[in-house]
């Protein structure tokens, strides 16, 4: 008999979709669930696709140095990368520095801003990832922009991201309109709740479609060689979220 | 082996060839970090460092600014990962015990790119739009002369630190250091004035420079300025694929970190009694 | 071998992947030079190359100048070195068959980091004085933006090749390529849209990425578009150490190159027969 | 018995005097004489002493590609390097690049700058070595400048030529005065035959001595270890130079 679908498993094929068509994608520190969506769609993608796994001596494909990744996603190299932050606003801005206070005496201190004021400019399908769906994390605006979100100013700018997506949504981003809008809640979630629990305005349709679950088949893949893959990196997450595959 | 000049006879006679104010960078957790000789510069008191991370760093920052001997630290991150939080490192920050210059990770490659080649400045894409840049006075914007229409692009003024610090499996016998693909590591010792490292072990049936294969994971020894030899001189961090972190010791340092006394009786604990011993 | 998409089966068939007027990078001798792959170029009849040395080039550029492969030429230098002169580029260039970008050895190499880290220039010092600079157009002189008193400095717009080619000992199963220390193929390869190489043999039984010692020495399939095998294909020239050069063959060369004549008699007799023979 | 003293011994030894004090000296392409001059002085060394020739295997401590002797000089590490010219004048600038008619079509051609235009500005101790002395190479004024003698421009140059060797004599750079001076001549020539042979003006003391040679202890030195040396990059120069150590 199934299991019932996880929270992480959905989150993982969501992403493996987003991802569909990348060369090359590549995953930053801390991030089991992007690794494995990214993994996933390599399992299933047609052409030859390569991913990053930060971290991973299996899965990497650099042998330049730290400043490779970086280097190929200026060159184009790098078709998506994910992003998160302690807070994120309504124009896509990301704060991972601090919140609270003045800076850099903030209340808040998180780790610092990593390669987002870089690669948030350049890699074109950028996913902001953040698991936690809270007024919180989803703020009017951010206290600090550590890489601010697309903006008709005239900067260098291939790059930049397609949308959000957390426990509760996934809400694409509109360059154009410069703003979110919600294009599918999970299952068991509902519009309102993500409403309640965000602190930003965004755009809503009439009817809002429930986010696509894996097909069994997909479900068996990713608790499997996806899980295992990942495993390299990520020993403990594979240990509490698949423990048959740890 | 004392007939090799380059070789100190202890991580501690290693570690007192760092000055007081020294602007010293150091790597990333997965490029092999020189813990050992990080606890030899807090049992040598050194003082009012620049610590470089390249581009990020975690226990050990975390452990130097506790210990009071950095006044300055530019990093794109600071972080223990999945351990915890570093909270000596927020502490300093709070009270304004040490001035951060918050970056990002290509900046700090870039910056040391530019001091390896000592080209005054290095442009890089992105940044401009962010708080990084208002927070910094040193990052300037120029108009990018070979644009037709207007095109912002950010200067960001080499980096050449003091000296690099880190830890590597092994020198050979004439001081080559073996790092693998850790690319940055050449950066970092070729942008620095000098380069201490501490490895794993000498070994003298090693020309690294003999053949393209060995050569091509090389760090020559002209950049090196010292080497000492620290058996698992990463501890309680990885090295590499060679020996894996030690989670239980690193959670054990979180839960002490979390009070200042829990700090200090972890160097009377850990870090000052081998400086006892030896 | 007939699973690796991206092995091609012939050096012609890769040869007709270079489309006229591209922009080609190639290396210096000492990095292992595609010379059957020039050959092959030579019996496509490609033109209008914009042929990039890294930094300087000898018998490559001079047997593709002579072919009439070569529209522009960007180089530090055009050396048969001991063997004589490159009779064919002097002669193309005295007529007026090619225009020359004289370059500088280490802006070549700066540009092409440009082009690396996509950004748009890179400073560099030296150069200013030289007429070099006066008979390029497309290199600036600024003022140091972070000097406190006048300090001028030339930029290099970056070097954005449309193709590397060179020719490596070996590729491995998943075609990542050996390249040993030869870190400037990296650089060529990074900065290029994409990378053609040939290698002496495809090793199904070799993953250079499963370990530090080999990935030091490898250039990530990621940025190879295609490899052919070619036996000794730097024949007449020499790969690295693992087989010298053909010294009666580069003198026979330089001997019949002296004039148009013995130019085409070479072509004829050397770089067509080959194809026939496929 | 000895062999008299052969003008490669000369020129081999007279370098290595000037190298002395330096701790890493490089070496270009088609530079056997400057090469094993390194050799010796890293041979009669005291301190470690690194000598870079280029094309060796074995006297090769770069392992970042072409661009690293480059960088190197910039920072300092290379404290002595060699540059020759088709043209020299005596204001120390050198043509690397064609002489006659107009660039680029000149009625000459030599192979181009390589380094030179860089190498020139940042190496405190160039050495300018070019074997024929005469008034087709010593110029009044060089046709093209591939890299400029020291000027007071302005222009960031921590290095810059020391002095120019050549088959008749050494003349060391001035740097106040911005112009040579005969500062030896070796045996067997004459400063007649350094001004008849010379295009350009230099200062000239009233006794100009004679080049010092090698004693016999260091001539053995050149003719074993160091001919034996430099032969594997030089295979055929030693062949011809020193036979009995091909």
């Amino acid at each position: 008999m199934t299991q019932a679908i996880s929270r992480q498993e959905l989150l993982i094929f969501t992403i493996s979709r987003l991802l569909e068509g990348c060369r090359h994608v590549a995953v930053g520190a801390s991030s089991p669930i992007p690794g494995a969506g990214a993994l996933l769609c390599q399992a299933r993608a047609r052409q030859r696709m390569f991913v990053t796994v930060l971290g991973s001596t299996r899965h990497n494909f650099t042998t330049n140095g730290g400043v490779e990744l970086f280097d190929m996603a200026a060159q184009g190299r790098v078709d998506a990368f994910f992003l998160g932050g302690g807070q994120i606003d309504g124009h896509a801005n990301i704060n991972l520095v601090g919140a609270g206070g003045a800076y850099p005496q903030t209340q808040v201190r998180w780790p610092g801003s990593f390669g987002s004021a870089y690669l948030y400019y350049l890699v074109p399908r950028v996913i902001l990832f953040r698991e936690e769906h809270s007024r919180r994390v989803m703020v009017p605006q951010v206290d600090f922009i550590s890489a601010p979100g697309p903006r008709n100013d005239g900067v260098y700018r291939p790059g930049g991201p397609i949308g959000l997506l957390t426990n509760l949504c996934w809400f694409a981003f509109d360059r154009q309109r410069l703003r979110f809008r919600l294009d599918s809640v999970h299952p068991g979630h509902s519009v309102e709740e993500v409403r309640d629990n965000t602190g930003f305005d965004f755009d809503c349709p009439t009817n809002v479609p429930e986010t696509p679950v894996p097909d069994p088949a997909i479900l068996e893949l990713i608790r499997t060689r996806i899980a295992r893959a990942i495993g390299e990196t990520y020993p403990r997450f594979v240990k509490q979220v698949f423990p048959a595959a740890a | 082996m004392t007939e090799h000049q380059w070789l100190e006879p202890t991580v501690d006679s290693l570690a007192r060839l760092v000055p007081h104010g020294a602007m010293v960078a150091v790597p990333a957790d997965y490029s092999g970090i020189a813990m050992e000789l990080t606890r030899a510069l807090i049992r040598a008191g050194v003082r009012d460092l620049h610590l470089v991370a390249v581009p990020v760093t975690g226990l050990q920052g975390e452990m130097l600014i506790g210990a009071g001997c950095v006044k300055t630290i530019e990093t794109s991150a600071v972080t223990l990962g999945e351990y915890g939080t570093a909270v000596r490192f927020l502490d300093a920050l709070k009270n304004g015990r040490i001035a951060i210059k918050d970056a990002t990770c290509p900046a700090i490659h870039a910056a040391l790119q530019a001091g390896q080649k000592d080209i005054p400045f290095m442009p890089l894409r992105g940044i401009i739009g962010s708080d990084l840049l208002a927070k910094r006075g040193d990052w300037k914007v120029i108009e990018n002369p070979f644009a037709t229409g207007p095109d912002p692009i950010v200067l960001l003024p080499a980096l050449k630190p003091d000296i690099a610090i880190f830890h590597a499996p092994y020198a050979d016998a004439d001081g080559n250091v073996f790092i693998g693909r850790r690319r940055e590591l050449v950066t970092m010792a070729q942008a620095s004035r000098t380069t201490l490292v501490t490895v794993e072990e000498v070994r003298d049936d090693v020309d690294l420079m003999s053949s393209e294969e060995t050569a091509a994971g090389a760090l020559p020894a002209l950049y090196v300025g010292a080497v000492a030899v620290a058996p698992r001189g990463a501890w309680p961090l990885n090295l590499w694929d060679r020996y894996p972190v030690d989670e239980a010791h690193i959670r054990q340092y979180c839960e002490m970190a979390r009070s200042p006394e829990g700090f200090q009786r972890y160097l009377a604990d850990v870090v000052y009694p081998r400086h006892a011993a030896e």
